[in-house]
């Protein structure tokens, strides 16, 4: 078993032309850089990309963005980018926008050989149309459907051998709910260590569901929104 | 005379309880969090994935990996724990959260809430908005009682695509505080010098007026 | 808000005749000792008790079957307890039998706010009787509804005053599940710590869903098998 | 002569691959583990938590929070993982889990199996083997082929209740190595010295048998 590959180049080698991709992160935090880079060297194209956002236009997927690379996004939010703007109202986008909750549920259901799942979030809104729904203590539920996604593209703080990954802080998000559910899973980290390294209790990926791990670099890491306040 | 924007989070600040656990939107509801009373323990949660929420970073402090879901950088407070996004919204669902404030751009009468689509305008997304409304057992909406042009965003029905039906528990706007209930807006506070007059006029959905309506005290 | 309280039977006041408990562990690792031993001492009865298995019989649950405290076991496997069989057997206790990863996503379900669930264990099997199955991409699958259970007792390694745990190796299993899905979560600890001392990174029960919590005493942590190979 | 369980074991151990996840039941399965070929990399998942279990524990060293789905004291092995039941059965649901080895009371010639239930005697319970069995890409049942009486175990129905249906892939006997087909048992291997009239006398289910069949040689 041998689940180390050099780089992203190697790590994406076969995602080809119409794939379904998952890539993890919130806004810019956690993204997983290094592929996206290796993704628009390589140019692959006609992408449907499920992320919770899509990046900012010169950083994340709107690099994949700016070069037409993606056919459709699916996103609970996709603000903070021009150019994906300009797309969307020109028709050469698709966008499919959901509920954060149903988007992540919809990750773990698929991790989980969960088919579907139900949850409130959109009942009584455009995104129940022509869902199905279902009353349960007189509460409506929608019933959502189990992503499932040709790769899952996740970055993960530090990584094993074996593809055991742990995350840092809000950089966690989406990554783990991608990482098992995607048919092949790629993990990049800031720091791959052998296996035995991290602590069997703290893992928060267990390496099954990881195909192929890689040491990324040059992490830009790069703040959305800088904010801060002043020393008294 | 109208609350402005840190009064609204003042007013607001008043609803919150010891061990609550709170979710505060982005824009006013954000604000509440300077004016949570000093010895009380409130635990704010940030959607993308964090319960203990601290005020930002001091410059230089700012660390990428460490961002609330208005992706602003923040920091922790003791006791915090960081968590994936569906167990974050698993929390959201289940109901753990005791109160959810959030902004809208029209509620109604019966608790309709819309604050995500303008038809006609670039949309961007609910983030994760229809999921605290429809799961949430409390929310507050923090917003102004009329647009700029003057019209009434709190309407007998929403004219803009909803985010969630029937879920609003209680508004506080620029101008007044009210409940939702099953008789419509029931108006409970009017801000310092703003007519009942001025309220009715300016709510074009159900309101009920009851005996005295206090003004709110800063 | 104050989570911490004195021990068990302050934890457990007020548990009354008739409630439905959820109870952590797998066989006799990470059971809540400290509370089974005060349900035991309190002689509430009429308990209907939903726990992966039943103890053994002068330990664990078994301790509260042979006072008769327990008028319905929810397990996926009651073995190794002589008067569990008895009891069973004459008529005394009702019990239902329910696969053991069912078991999990009902707990799951319930803390994540999930009415239902979807899972093919069971089908074609006296499990799916008089419950719904659907075929998702041409496969069957149950529908199996999330529990509802007025307690969760649950026991962690450590565990801080703001109620977060974390759990040990396999001493982990049912103990996070149930602890987020109790309307009411007690948690026993081997170690309480001010908040703060414990890494949010990795927390495994968030504090949000513990209700009270506090540091066990005396456990005997016994082991059901005890396998070992010799010294070459 | 028929095999023992040490031989069942050791057969079942040829159907690893390098990075095999595997899930080895109570009894002949776990012998399996034994027999896993030096320098193959194959990771043991424990429904109860764990990936990457090792051999028993030093006689001392046992860890009371630390056991496998049969609740005996273990070990792991570098790279091992822990992680809650929701998670250890979604991992399985999911197919992540490469190979399931478990024993059987009865296969029927459609690959539905029955392991946990006899009608008047005291039920213990299913335990995580109908998630298993519902799950698993592949499974691999580990059993006698016939019963004390000399009845055969491999059945065209099962006569107990059923743990799932139409799930078993391959059965490896004291007997014989069958393939479940849509045609019935397909016989692939005979025990040394155990000709195919006997494997077709003790096979109460429908039997193909093509060609010369081998002896499994160890």
């Amino acid at each position: 078993m041998n689940k180390v590959v050099s780089g992203a180049e190697e790590a994406i080698r076969d995602i080809a032309d119409g794939n379904t991709l998952m890539l993890g992160g919130f806004g810019l935090c956690g993204i997983p850089e290094n592929c996206i880079n290796a993704l628009v060297k390589k140019g692959v194209s006609g992408l449907t990309c499920i992320s919770n956002n899509a990046g900012v236009d010169d950083f994340g997927i709107g690099l994949m963005l700016k070069q037409k690379q993606v056919k459709k996004m699916i996103a609970s939010y996709v603000g903070e980018n021009a150019e994906f703007e300009r797309q969307l109202l020109s028709g050469e986008l698709e966008v499919e926008l959901i509920p954060q909750g149903t988007l992540a549920t919809r990750c773990l259901a698929a991790g989980y050989g969960m088919p579907a799942v139900f949850t409130p979030a959109g009942v009584g809104t455009e995104v129940a149309d022509g869902k199905e729904s279902r009353v349960f203590n007189n509460k409506e539920y929608l019933m959502e459907m189990a992503f499932d996604a040709d790769f899952a593209i996740v970055k993960a703080w530090k990584g094993d051998t074996q593809g055991n990954l742990v995350y840092k802080e809000t950089a966690r998000n989406f990554n783990p709910l991608m990482a098992m559910a995607g048919r092949v899973t790629i993990a990049e980290v800031e720091e791959l260590v052998p296996a035995g390294e991290l602590d069997p209790d703290h893992i928060h990926t267990p390496g099954i569901y990881v195909h192929r791990i890689f040491q990324g670099r040059a992490y830009e890491k790069r703040i959305e929104q800088r904010t801060v306040r002043t020393r008294e | 005379m109208a609350l402005n924007k840190e009064q609204i989070a003042k007013r607001i600040a008043r609803e919150l309880k010891d061990g609550y656990y709170v979710n505060l939107g982005i824009g006013i509801p954000t604000l509440v969090a300077n004016y949570i009373p000093a010895g009380m323990d409130v635990v704010l949660q940030s959607e993308n994935g964090l319960l203990g929420m601290g005020p930002f970073p001091f410059e230089g402090e700012e660390d990428p990996d460490l961002i609330n879901a208005g992706k602003q950088t923040i920091t922790t407070v003791p006791g915090s724990v960081f968590f994936d996004s569906a167990m974050s919204f698993g929390m959201i669902r289940a109901g753990k959260v005791d109160l959810t404030v959030l902004g809208a751009m029209e509620v109604s009468e019966r608790g309709d809430i819309a604050n995500w689509k303008i038809p006609g305008k670039m949309v961007k997304g609910m983030g994760g908005a229809m999921d605290l409304v429809a799961s949430a057992r409390n929310i507050i909406v923090a917003m102004m009682h009329t647009n700029p042009k003057g019209e009434s965003k709190l309407l007998p029905a929403c004219s803009l695509p909803l985010t969630g039906v029937g879920c609003v528990k209680k508004i506080v706007s620029d101008l007044a505080v009210l409940d939702i209930t099953p008789h419509g807006f029931q108006l409970l506070e009017r801000a310092p010098g703003v007519s009942v007059e001025e309220i009715k006029a300016k709510t074009a959905g159900k309101l009920m007026v009851e005996g005295e309506i206090p003004e709110i005290v800063f």
